[in-house]
């Protein structure tokens, strides 16, 4: 359990893993992601800590992203981040509930707010949204925000 | 760390702590609006807005991460000045710690009540009033905190 | 434990006809801003479903709307009694995307804050434990002697609860005149009162009787559920990311991390009372330790104008340059974490380089210990889970965002 | 004319049930009791408690402030609730709860209903109440409210068999079921004759009253108000009042039976009107009332099936125990 053993055994599996300090970040197709996510768990990063999708309407993507954690001590400083790169049309990945029993709530968040679907996550339901919200995931980049100006004009 | 066990000694303990307060009561309250706590000087209450040191230069309307200050244009005049809405206000301090030349100053005044929505809109006009804190004005008692070792925080008159 | 045994205890279940379901919240005397939809059998909980959300404010998409520096204040209001900690880790990113480092002064004094904050959280939290199986004299002793560290929280920042406090590169305020001598009274009277928490609540036989033995999360089941906080300390985890070292000056400072074996809601709530005796020891080095110095870094400080600067420095009241309403974060990605009295938050900032962040992934401990509520009341009595609320200092908003 | 109706009113079948020890000071008890209370709690929790209704007396009426509101306020019928149980469960409730003091003595020769079983036939009517009060849950038809008229019923079986037990060993101390000459037996208070039975008596009768640490019924924090959860009102108003008047009547029945009663008599007041002289009677009562709710800050609530335990494994078997003393003391005739 170390952080060399890990960007070995990932460069095995034939994927580029980048050390940026305090994260290392591999990007995966999301047939692999399981895969990786298991080899993950078997170097000691043990929890999810996070579960985010980044909207990218330019590149027609959304990267699913994952930062995983671990109690060890030896691993503490060093975050493991898997990047999934899935069609804005269809984002559809593999759920890692069987992998990461705390991606429960992190997976379904993650849908609620960003449309994602996670196949194999027993319960898709609305989470922090009302249970009858309908129209695009709010953290998508067509759901706009009112804003306003910094002038008001007054007779 | 470790654990005691618990048995009737501590049923004791608990009764008899309760009765120590019971006799010597530890109060906190303070009996507003009859008294008053005066707050220090970098208590950041009502914003206060001075016209003449004011350039015009927007910066508190640009910074307010609650669209609070807005700056308000006169049709037809080039300057325009800063309004403030305490419907929104969430009394960070941004605009006045951003404020290049010192019009905008905290008062330690934060009592303050409103009758309509529309009251709390100060317009550049409004903004410069002074501010008075409506519980000294019906003659509340000022009192001053001060931290003791006995008793936490104990309020004397000021 | 395999995690598919894991996995079964986390889902919910409906359950048969013989399933009594209990609606609690969200309004309900002990729910916060939520609902739990308990279903019991007999007096037995089978299941517990946590319906968050009921405060929801989707922060992250508001976030991406506000230039970076007036996340700040909108990030405090995920938990309004720890705002400190709460947005250290966001100014923590934004530090590490503009490459700017706080001096050692603005180090220290957010550590100061941080703790201050710490030692109201848990406070807040050891009240609710109170409250939650009625006993009203711990609530109202927690929340008035909370009152003793807010008065010195604004005495520093010059606000009660929503101080906005640090910002990239350093912080606003120095240390009045006389705080020290304020806050070592805080501290002693903070120790004789934590000895009277003992004697009425944690040495209470009737506490002991409600929270001993009640909601048992054991080591490696906290581990993998990724529970944060005391909660995890409480289960044999040492883990904190004060000591990661990313912020603050805990490497330089004499403290313990406190751990329990037995995992207990009783073990939860004592650790919160070491936590705070942690606390007040940080606090004291600090003050007898602080260096002098500027508490903004040099990058920003020489961007304010002179006649401005001087002043403000004599006064310990930080000028903000004037380029911080128009701040650019630079291209890139950063994480940052920090150690909240509810547990360890997690920032990912993802900056295009324009004015505001492209995206601002936030994961608040209360959200990551809402697992616990699936998994730990099922096959205790309906009575425990007001036990077990309370061990968790759950905070429904910071949960919601 | 005038006199046939004073002669009415001051006889102690009349005076006993409805003003000393009965209804007046039932309500009297109610108006301040709950005050001292809330006061209490306060000096001991850094606050300062009801203070602005009648300032310079501490806010000492507040509690006929809150009375006048309940008896204004709507008192709401839900269209889900069983009618009449749901009515009328409050106020057999009230009047089983007032119906015991018929058979308290105040003083040696004022004794409304004297019977020679007064010990029991006051025990027995309080036993009615939690019958009332599974009514109620069950006529809410509220799911909090059925919980909490089922802990009603399990609560009932954790105290009944011990306050009993534990009262028969007053019994056979005194070798007599009669309040009146319960006290007149007792030359040491009973508290320091049989120190086990007062205990249990004492546990148990903060279990039948629903007083902390047992205000397990209501369990504010998991079941809202229990049984109570659905009325609003002067009805609430009743079933809040409930609980007290119990306490109220146990307080008694405690002093009468541990306490040596009214003694020492004051003959001076006993001289002027004979119910006066349970004066005594009744500050001893009222001081225990006092230290009960004094409790409320320091214990919080413990759990259902602990308290069944408590009674069954240490009350009832502790209670048996007083009883084998009483046995013992009145065998080699201490007493």
């Amino acid at each position: 359990m170390s952080v060399e053993d890990l960007l070995r055994r990932l460069e095995e599996k034939g994927l580029e893993p980048v050390d940026r300090g305090d994260v290392v970040s591999v990007a995966v197709e999301p047939h692999a992601l399981r895969e990786v996510a298991e080899l993950l768990v078997e170097e000691g990063y043990d929890h999810l800590a996070s579960v985010e999708g980044i909207d990218r309407p330019g590149e027609d993507v959304i990267e699913v992203v994952y930062h995983a954690e671990s109690y060890s001590e030896e691993l503490w400083g060093k975050l493991a981040e898997i990047r999934v790169r899935v069609p804005r049309g269809e984002p559809r990945v593999p759920s890692l509930i069987d992998v990461w029993p705390n991606a429960l709530f992190l997976e379904r968040e993650t849908w609620d707010l960003m449309g994602v679907v996670f196949e194999g996550h027993p319960e898709l339901r609305r989470l922090l949204m009302p249970p009858d919200w309908e129209g695009p995931p709010p953290l998508r980049k067509d759901y706009k925000v009112a804003t306003e100006g910094v002038f008001v004009v007054v007779e | 760390m470790s654990r005691r066990k618990v048995g009737l000694r501590e049923h004791v303990e608990a009764v008899a702590t309760g009765l120590k307060y019971l006799v010597k009561p530890n109060r906190i309250t303070v009996y507003y609006p009859e008294e008053t706590i005066g707050l220090g000087e970098r208590y950041r209450g009502m914003i206060h807005y001075d016209w003449d040191k004011c350039i015009s230069c927007s910066l508190c309307a640009m910074i307010c991460p609650a669209d609070a200050m807005k700056m308000y244009k006169k049709k037809g005049e080039k300057k325009a000045r800063p309004g403030i809405n305490y419907q929104r206000c969430i009394f960070c301090g941004y605009c006045v710690d951003i404020c290049p030349t010192n019009a905008l100053s905290f008062t330690n005044v934060h009592d303050v009540a409103y009758e309509s929505l529309e009251e709390m809109v100060y317009p550049p006009e409004r903004f410069v009033e002074e501010w008075v804190s409506p519980a000294e004005k019906e003659g509340a008692k000022r009192l001053k905190v001060v931290f003791d070792e006995e008793r936490g925080l104990v309020h004397v008159p000021e | 434990m395999s995690s598919s045994v894991m996995k079964a205890r986390l889902l919910s279940r409906e359950g048969d006809e013989s399933v009594y379901e209990v609606f609690i919240g969200p309004q309900h005397p002990a729910s916060g801003h939520m609902r739990f939809i308990v279903r019991l059998q007999g007096d037995v909980i089978v299941g517990v479903d946590p319906d968050i959300g009921w405060v929801h404010r989707t922060m992250e998409k508001l976030a991406e709307t506000k230039e970076a520096l007036k996340a700040i204040p909108l990030f405090e209001r995920m938990t309004i009694i720890d705002s400190q900690n709460v947005t250290i880790g966001y100014v923590r990113a934004l530090e590490k995307l503009l490459g700017v480092e706080p001096p050692p002064r603005a180090r220290y004094l957010r550590t100061l804050l941080s703790e201050m904050n710490r030692i109201a959280s848990h406070l807040y939290g050891m009240g609710l434990s109170g409250i939650f199986v009625n006993h009203s004299t711990m609530f109202m002793w927690c929340f008035g002697d909370r009152e003793v560290w807010i008065q010195l929280a604004e005495e520093l920042t010059g606000a009660r609860l929503t101080h906005a406090y640090s910002i990239p590169g350093g912080v606003r305020r120095d240390l009045p005149q006389g705080f020290a001598e304020k806050a070592r009274k805080a501290i002693r009277y903070m120790r004789r009162r934590l000895e009277e928490y003992r004697k009425i609540f944690f040495d209470n036989p009737q506490v002991r009787a409600r929270y001993e033995g009640v909601g048992v999360l054991k080591s490696h089941e906290a581990r993998r559920l990724g529970v944060v906080g005391p909660n995890l300390r409480a289960s044999g985890v040492r883990y904190d990311a004060r000591l990661l070292g990313d912020y603050g000056v805990y490497d330089e400072l004499d403290f313990v991390v406190p751990t329990a074996e037995e995992g207990d809601a009783m073990a939860r709530l004592l650790l919160r009372g070491e936590e705070i005796r942690q606390s007040m020891r940080i606090i004291e080095q600090v003050l007898e330790r602080i260096p002098e110095g500027p508490i903004l870094a040099e990058k920003y400080l020489r961007l304010i104008p002179p006649k401005l600067r001087e002043p403000a420095l004599k006064e310990g009241r930080i000028k903000f340059p004037g380029i911080f309403a128009n701040l650019k974060i630079p291209e890139g990605e950063a994480v940052a974490r920090a150690e909240m009295g509810h547990g360890e938050i997690f920032y990912h900032v993802v900056s295009d380089g324009s004015k505001k962040p492209y995206r601002v992934r936030v994961v608040t401990p209360s959200f990551r210990n809402v697992v616990l509520f699936r998994y730990l009341p099922p096959g205790h009595r309906f009575m425990d889970f007001p036990a077990i609320y309370g061990s968790l200092d759950y905070f429904p908003p910071e949960s919601d965002r | 004319m005038v006199g046939e109706i004073l002669e009415i009113v001051f006889s102690p079948q009349f005076f006993g049930p409805v003003v000393f020890p009965g209804l007046v000071t039932v309500l009297l008890v109610l108006l301040t009791i709950i005050w001292v209370e809330r006061k209490i709690a306060a000096r001991v929790q850094m606050r300062v408690g009801p203070l602005y209704v009648l300032k310079p007396l501490g806010g000492a009426i507040q509690m006929l402030a809150d009375g006048l509101r309940f008896f204004f306020q709507e008192f709401i019928i839900p269209e889900t609730v069983d009618k009449l149980p749901f009515v009328a469960a409050p106020v057999v409730a009230m009047t089983f709860a007032i119906l015991p003091f018929a058979f308290i003595p105040v003083a040696p020769d004022f004794i409304p209903y004297s019977v020679p079983y007064s010990m029991p036939v006051f025990l027995g009517l309080n036993t009615v109440i939690p019958l009332t009060i599974i009514a109620m849950a069950w006529g809410s038809n509220n799911k909090f409210s059925i919980q909490g008229g089922i802990r009603e019923a399990y609560m009932t079986i954790a105290y009944e068999a011990a306050l009993f037990t534990a009262a028969l060993a007053m019994a056979i101390t005194y070798g007599t079921l009669d309040f009146a000459e319960m006290v007149e037996a007792q030359g040491v208070p009973g508290i320091l004759v049989n120190p086990l039975s007062a205990a249990v008596f004492f546990v148990a009768m903060l279990m039948s009253a629903g007083k902390l640490p047992f205000d397990i019924v209501e369990g504010e924090q998991e079941i809202v108000a229990g049984p109570f959860t659905e009325y609003s009102g002067i009805a609430f108003g009743l079933t809040m009042g409930i609980g007290y008047v119990q306490l109220y009547g146990f307080t008694l029945a405690f002093t009468l039976m541990y306490l040596s009663g009214w003694e020492p008599l004051i003959p001076f007041l006993h001289d002027i009107y004979p119910a006066l002289g349970g004066v005594m009677l009744f500050a001893k009562a009222y001081l225990l009332m006092v230290f009960i709710v004094f409790l409320r800050s320091v214990y919080g609530r413990y759990r259902l099936d602990q308290a069944l335990r408590l009674g069954w494994r240490r009350l009832f078997p502790l209670s048996l125990l007083s009883v084998f003393f009483a046995v013992v003391l009145r065998v080699i005739g201490v007493v």
